[in-house]
């Protein structure tokens, strides 16, 4: 096998693209009476990638500036797939401001056409992603998620 | 075809070997693996000749065409002109009713421009019955690329008529027996596709053709997928327009034409205006030459038109009916080979039934543009994507698939090495495993 | 200009020397004599690097872009939107403001087609400042091109919108005084041409767009004749849109340019619609993506975009401001020495006054096409007729001019061998012994 | 000075260039109560080029089938206008049908890119015109006032 190929389906997200961790329910009011705090505040956004058509809508409940809650609803492929549900992993839990900087740092990670090393300390599994930003074409579905994660916080804010 | 000089024995692989000496870019790596291009149905690889024609016109001949006294602008206009015959004579029409646009869609939207126009009055007298309005209806299928939906979808806007299709099945075949019903009085216009880009299917157009003929709308053929790979003669086809693309039959990005009957384009006004398309302009207005003059305003596409005219040549050297033969059977051992592969749903015509070299299928459990990314780690160049045909992956039950598509350059070797690669893409992906879903 | 790698002394004839083996055209024959070519106007002629920037394309990454996974369309996408980027920072503009299109005539009609689908209320609410009615008014000037006179004719005739113009003075100068009182409350759009293509005028930019604006309308240069010829900062300029074409830039025939200003492309409606313009399309209506790919249907022009991206770094690398004063002294040669042969008028500006390298003038008694011919005989390619400009022909008393027009490999002894010739042409068709009239 | 040019501009063509027969007003009363005879028939035909822009307005008054007299106005280059001028000599007095040979055997000349001989003894003059048949671009001004002769005689008669 090509190893152009397995830098970019690392196993991790080959195992993430199945998992899914996150998919499920996006209504704001699933998982209430659970462990989310009723002051929690909650924000949505749905995300088109055009050039495949794929989509992916995502929900965060945030409580204090944290991040309480992560779910999404969407198909797509792997990469997409498996971005979304490292996210939702790297990503619970995490406070605004840390979020803030995990993105940052995925989006110059992606933007990097393979020039830059991932920061592991920061991105956790996500770093696994780092061959995707040689692939241009793809680029767009390591981020749909994350640009979903962003307005969907920022939406939870205003 | 006018060029009798095709052989008349089959292509075979040995043949294929020489031509593809002719196709530089086919010498090409993918990957670091020998490319495999299977992607002739998007765009198609251009043979030196077809590449030096249009060198050879920057070094002796380039001038602005049909406007000057000077040696160069009179080599350029018989440059331009020559290629216009040669294109028309390709597909069995004169050459005055030949337009060269950018490309097949700006063909389909020249049209429906032109009926706009008409619908806003302009063209005087004779162009009345090209205007449409509510009441009046267009008749599309729903197996169209955007480029044959989209600008219909927008002439209805713009004038108030209805937009309506035959719909397919769930084998992606055009359900005839509601056509009847969707072409009626109501109906001006009918925009179909010779070919399906994403099915392989050839569409009947001689029964589409009386239907709208019953009930005297006109009739639009995309044929995109089929003048670069079956022999056509448009007064056989007897359509009223023909839209077609140079860079899917071996000419050059920037170039496709359309085809019109000769009584509509002299009756239809004009689309882009400006330069080279007038006989007297005052402030206030301007009187318009004839087709296809008409419908190509300003500095044309001249060394593109050229290339094609090469294109073309090549095409007719080669032999169309050779062409058509040879993909025939790539397609058919892309079909059965797939068909033969587990977890594998091909679109369209099953094996056995017609189809050109072109192949779309769902792989179970893993997405199109996945598939794409392991058949290019082996070198093969594959499309992947809603093909620009949404509304029929969604008829299908798909957001994507996967389309293999060959030219006169590929192999039967090329084919087995793709359908080898298809068998492991499932495993890679880990769906095979795990029955079907990722 | 970006690529600051320009030389900052004077160009001479001596590096234009250099610059003329970059153009193998120029080393032709015309009717058995070196040719002089002073045609540039109508369409330049191509350095090696064009050519071969195109070449690379087909041998190494001719793919459809924006489409797939695919190594190919990957490097075929990566291909053209670099063009895209030098084309913009060629004329100062952001990469999303640049429109490929065939040429400047389809960019003007882009234009005026997507205000008309405005004003047949498509793109909804945000279009809707972009509509025109009666009562609402189109400006042009009388020195127009027709492809900067006609798309407004009809937007005119489609809207029920006035056309009004600028007229111009016995000298072919705009009447500016006039200019205030046409331009008024119900003017929606300005359209004038940069720099004059038969006077080779350089229009007062500023005060034409400070009265649009006053009154809030849109301006539209058409700069055909600028880009190639002048430095040129499409900001500093602050116009709304601004429509060039690639073959007179060195580049290829088959592509031109729209710039648009973010705001407006944002809010506009489509043009040309079909493929690789959308995002979700139904059998009913489609969803479109934003400026520039909603209005880039269809596969693009992506090898001539690619070889005008390479021209434009030729130009840039030459220095526009260089290219600029080189053709400010052509040009102003060509007018003293033209004025100086008897019976010859010289249109537009005198000499010592502003213009680019060209020149159009009338032979008292001499027909413009016989001008023409004889020139030829010389090896020198002009232009004759009415250079597409014949409401500003009328105006100054004639049907036809003839035109020489220069680029930066055009030498002093060219202009020189051309004024010479240009001295013969009355006593041939005996038109000095007869004293003015054939 | 080249030979092309001068096979273009024959000596003859420059002449007519100047001399310019026939031209006058057009109008169908002009030249009424000399020599035409009242039961003459008249035709007129307007011509443009397209590619320039000129114009010639042509008029012919037959009587008998024979071409009694021609009158054209317009402006054009050399060759158009002297071509106006010949033609008026040559098929002035003509029968209907002779001059009908005479544009047919003109109209094949010029179309011919210098392949054919011209044949002096059915074009006069007009043979003169033989060299414009290999500038594509001027066939257009050689044929202009034939193709208004042709229509006007054809306006006539009916
Ligand atoms: C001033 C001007 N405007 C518009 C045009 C039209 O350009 P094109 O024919 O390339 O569309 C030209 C050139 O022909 C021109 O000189
Ligand atoms: C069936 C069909 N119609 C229309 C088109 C549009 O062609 P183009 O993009 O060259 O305008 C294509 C190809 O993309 C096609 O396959
Ligand atoms: S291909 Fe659609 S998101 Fe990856
Ligand atoms: S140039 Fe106009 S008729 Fe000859």
């Amino acid at each position: 096998m090509s190893s152009e190929l397995e830098s970019l389906y690392q196993q991790i997200i080959l195992d993430h693209a199945k998992r899914r961790v996150g998919q499920g329910s996006v209504d704001p009011s699933s998982g209430a009476g659970s462990e989310l705090a009723a002051g929690c505040s909650t924000g949505e956004s749905h995300q088109l990638n055009p050039i495949c058509g794929d989509e992916v809508t995502l929900r965060v409940w945030l409580a204090d500036s944290r991040i309480e809650r992560v779910a999404w609803e969407g198909a797509g492929c792997a990469i997409s797939m498996a971005s979304a549900s490292v996210l939702t992993e790297l990503v619970s839990g995490s406070t605004r401001d840390d979020m803030m900087e995990q993105l940052d740092c995925f989006r110059e990670l992606m933007r990097s056409r393979g020039t830059v090393v991932p920061d592991e300390e920061v991105l956790g599994d996500a770093a696994a992603f780092a061959g995707v930003s040689r692939f241009p074409a793809r680029v767009k579905c390591a981020m749909l998620a994350w640009v979903a994660l962003e307005e969907a916080v920022l939406a939870a804010n205003s | 075809m006018p060029i009798l000089s095709a052989p008349s024995h089959p292509l075979a692989n040995d043949e294929v070997a020489r031509i593809r000496n002719d196709f530089p870019l086919l010498a090409n790596e993918l990957n670091g693996r020998p490319l495999i291009y299977l992607d002739s149905g998007a765009t198609s690889q251009n043979p030196v000749s077809v590449m030096e024609a249009e060198q050879e016109y920057y070094e002796q001949r380039n001038a602005a065409v049909h406007r000057g006294a000077h040696t160069l602008a009179v080599e350029a206009t018989d440059a331009y002109e020559n290629a216009r015959s040669l294109v028309a004579s390709f597909v069995g029409a004169s050459p005055e009713e030949i337009i060269f646009t950018s490309n097949a869609t700006e063909a389909l939207n020249l049209v429906a421009y032109s009926l706009s126009n008409a619908s806003s009055g302009r063209g005087g007298e004779a162009a009345r019955p090209y205007a449409l309005g509510p009441g009046d209806s267009i008749v599309v299928t729903e197996m169209e690329h955007h480029a044959n939906l989209i600008p219909w979808q927008e002439l209805a806007a713009r004038t108030g008529a209805s937009l309506r299709y035959i719909p397919v099945d769930d084998d992606g075949a055009l359900r005839l027996e509601e056509a009847a019903a969707v072409i009626d009085g109501s109906t001006k216009l009918l925009a179909f596709t010779h070919v399906s880009n994403v099915l392989g299917t050839i569409n009947p157009v001689a029964e589409l053709v009386a239907l709208a003929r019953k009930v005297g709308a006109l009739t639009v053929l995309d044929a995109c997928q089929s003048v670069p790979h079956l022999p056509i003669d448009v007064t056989e086809l007897d359509v009223d327009f023909m839209a077609f693309s140079g860079h899917k039959m071996l000419g050059p990005t920037g170039i496709g034409a359309l085809y019109g009957r000769s009584k509509h384009l002299r009756a239809m006004p004009p689309f882009l205006t400006g330069g080279s398309m007038i006989t007297t302009v005052t402030m206030e207005r301007a009187e318009y030459l004839p087709p296809p003059s008409r419908f190509e305003a300003g500095t044309q596409r001249i060394s593109q038109a050229v290339a094609l005219g090469s294109a073309v040549n090549y095409l007719a050297e080669t032999g169309m009916a050779r062409i058509e033969e040879w993909e025939r059977l790539l397609g058919e051992r892309l079909v059965a080979g797939l068909e033969a592969v587990e977890g594998i749903r091909v679109l369209g015509p099953r094996s056995g039934q017609p189809r050109i070299g072109l192949a779309s299928f769902d792989v179970d459990g893993v997405h199109a543009h996945d598939v794409g990314q392991y058949l290019a780690s082996r070198g093969i160049a594959v499309r992947v994507g809603h093909h620009c045909a949404q509304p029929l992956h969604r008829r299908l039950g798909l957001t994507a698939s996967t389309r293999a598509s060959t030219y006169l350059y590929n192999t039967t070797d090329e084919v087995d090495a793709f359908l080898t690669a298809v068998t492991e893409v499932r495993s890679f992906f880990g769906a095979s495993a795990i029955g079907g879903s990722v």
